[in-house]
């Protein structure tokens, strides 16, 4: 059983209850599991916290959620592409915490990697240090961030084998890789199954050990 | 010179700053410009903070893959020799100094080095993407815009507008002049010919040093 | 039982602590003799800390390639379905809690659940090696050992040595007996039939909890 | 110029001057740069500080450089297998500090990355906690642990193309991804040189920017 987690697309959504945590792999919608988050959308889930990088256009990828008031907090470093992000920010229906990108994929990378946080130079001296301990090492000064987890990720995956290693493509690989370390349940959404053994084990990305469910999403 | 021209004109002037096997990364809009403009013969790696370094020209449309995008979301290629990777990896990059130079926009920059891109109370929060990153970790900091904005100065004694940055800008390059900000303030190192001194002057509200050497500002 | 049935004996009980699709850290010397008694069927992802998942067996001599060993610095084989990766990512896999068991020899260990297995001052200071990560991150921390070292005991109610790690084991194997390591203290679940509770006991110098309903050391 | 990084492996190893700090990848000699290291012995550059999971064997990899006496302070996880390195360290000849593996492979990262440190919760309770501070975040403890960097580091690589892009075969990978991110020059002995494009850029792990130069090995 382990060693197939091929599960069916509405099973896979199912685990996503209303006012859990929930990763989302991409970067202005390329990397986004596409057909998990329409269907996230059609289930209607809501009171979401969302982690990704952004959110999107209106009617691709992560920004189909935001339009459909499924996310109660937002957790990203740039909504500037989605004015509906905008809209439900400015009259107080969602909340947006802004997080420079380098520091968001440091927090999930840390989330992951169990550390309890780590020293970053980017945001002192802006609006982002406030409410965060600075702490001075050999006279550079430092913003302590913390780690971010969730209960769920939706991975974007190329190649996936059934044990759940993963080989990305392309410029779709950006948090992809890392939300799938740091998350209870990862549901990989694969263009492509492929059998243990069939990818390089060197060439993998995303080591299956990590991946809790696969879903099937046949090649575009 | 119309606004095309005063992009092609800064983007010109900034190719100039970069030397062969310089790792470039090139904010969207204006910067993008940059990418036109290379020294001749010369190897400059761009990055795509998205994810992944060797930025090539945009595909024909039959050969566009969405899956390849640069970090303003278009369609972009890899040239060979590119290699993709996560985003922590890719700020990684950025953060570690490996970034010889990045090439942003700015709403307000300042004579301490100060820069204001990402938001403005009240009106346009789009988020800092990958700016604030870029410009404390990049080794050199260029600030590519025209010099006011509708007639409002830019650059300023300081900002008013919330950072992405403090202290970090090196270079403003605008239709007026290549200025480098020093810790005395910004040096206007070359002019373009079609302004005197005064005119930049009075486009700026910080106060310009003026080298006795200061340059034409060719492209 | 001589030392090697007694090895082996160990060995066999861990194994059936563990489950289809754990990933497991296995220790060298005693611990690595856990690979040969995996529960029937099940899939265990054995991890190497050097960088890699799904550990083979030894290769034939031939068959050797040095680029693919283990944490002891032996040739091993990956097997299908396996990854490399690099010391980072391992040991985020180790601490970020993605290991659900690591099995590890001890100098000592104690009813607080510390451990001491990396140094004796002014004797031997071989090293922690990722010996503190497993034992800080795995969720299942088990020690592999014989009861005593030469008559010494082992089980303490205080490590003397320095320590791996506070207050992380959760099981400790013997040729003894199996016991739990929980807040009230060092609970004996099971004893091998070829000892009396007070031989274990008057082995063990920490006071051991001898419940009810103790069963006997089935392999 | 910066095209062909490929340079003789007497002038690479010219470039490490007495006291420098170096990085050697590697665990227990699998992904040493074994003919860099055996340069360097041949060299005699003393006063070296190691950056290395280990100190190898006496007569393998960077073992060598501990009997060899050109390290003066050693930075490693662990040193048993290695008896000179216990020798040396107990007569004072040679100043040891010993690091869990996994503080090691993230204080290096951090170097590379920029980061100022990392909160981990390895070590908290054990000697490897002293002099340090430490965080306590949601009621865990962490020790503040600081980022490592290096004058020079000595890469081992599999396939190398001539911009420095790198792809590792098996275990070899280990320290040498890392320690690529965290010197000021970085030398890799690449098994093969590639030409450009020849490396599928979704399967190179160490972008060629990271690197300065590359030193031919030759196939084994």
């Amino acid at each position: 059983m382990h060693m197939n987690k091929e599960i069916d697309i509405n099973k896979a959504v199912d685990l996503i209850e209303d006012g859990m945590t929930i990763m989302v792999g991409g970067f202005l919608g390329c990397g986004n599991p596409h057909r998990l988050i329409d269907k996230l959308v059609e289930k209607g889930t809501k009171d979401l916290t969302l982690i990704c990088n952004d959110s999107s256009f209106p009617d691709f990828g992560v920004g189909k959620l935001i339009v459909n008031k499924q996310i109660k907090k937002l957790i990203a470093s740039h909504v500037g592409t989605n004015p509906e992000t905008g809209r439900q920010m400015n009259a107080g229906e969602m909340e947006v915490i802004l997080v420079p990108q380098g520091t968001l994929a440091e927090q999930v990378r840390a989330g992951g990697a169990g550390l309890g946080g780590f020293l970053t130079p980017t945001g002192v001296g802006t609006v982002v240090e406030e409410g965060k301990q600075k702490i001075e090492i050999k006279g550079i000064e430092y913003l302590l961030e913390l780690p971010l987890k969730a209960d769920v990720a939706l991975i974007a995956g190329e190649a996936v084998d059934t044990y759940g290693n993963i080989v990305y493509f392309g410029a779709t690989r950006n948090f992809n890789e890392l939300m799938a370390t740091a998350a209870d349940i990862v549901i990989v959404e694969a263009e492509e199954v492929k059998q243990v053994g069939e990818l390089d084990a060197n060439d993998v990305v995303t080591p299956g050990i990590f991946v809790t469910y696969i879903v099937n999403g046949g090649a575009i | 010179m119309d606004r095309n021209e005063i992009k092609q004109f800064i983007a010109k002037r900034i190719g100039r700053l970069l030397h062969d096997g310089d790792v470039v990364n090139l904010g969207i809009g204006l910067p993008t410009m940059v990418a036109n403009y290379l020294p001749e013969g010369a190897n400059i790696f761009l990055q795509s903070e998205n994810g992944f370094i060797m930025v090539g020209p945009a595909p024909l449309k039959e050969d566009e893959d969405m899956r390849i995008v640069n970090a303003g979301g278009q369609c972009v290629t890899i040239l060979p020799g590119g290699v993709f990777f996560n985003s922590a990896t890719s700020f990684g990059i950025i953060r570690g100094g490996h970034v010889d130079m990045t090439v942003l926009g700015a709403l307000q920059v300042d004579e301490k080095g100060n820069l204001a891109n990402w938001m403005i109370p009240g009106k346009m929060v789009p988020g800092m993407g990958g700016a604030m990153d870029l410009v404390t970790g990049a080794k050199k900091v260029t600030i590519a815009m025209e010099h006011t904005a509708k007639g409002a100065k830019k650059i300023l004694k300081e900002c008013t507008l919330p950072l992405t940055a403090a202290g970090q800008v090196d270079y403003i390059v605008t239709e007026m002049g290549f200025m480098e900000v020093t810790k005395d303030g910004i040096v206007l190192r070359e002019i373009n010919p079609e302004f005197t001194v005064e005119q930049v002057q009075d486009a700026t509200e910080a106060t310009l040093i003026i080298p006795e050497d200061i340059k034409e500002m060719g492209v």
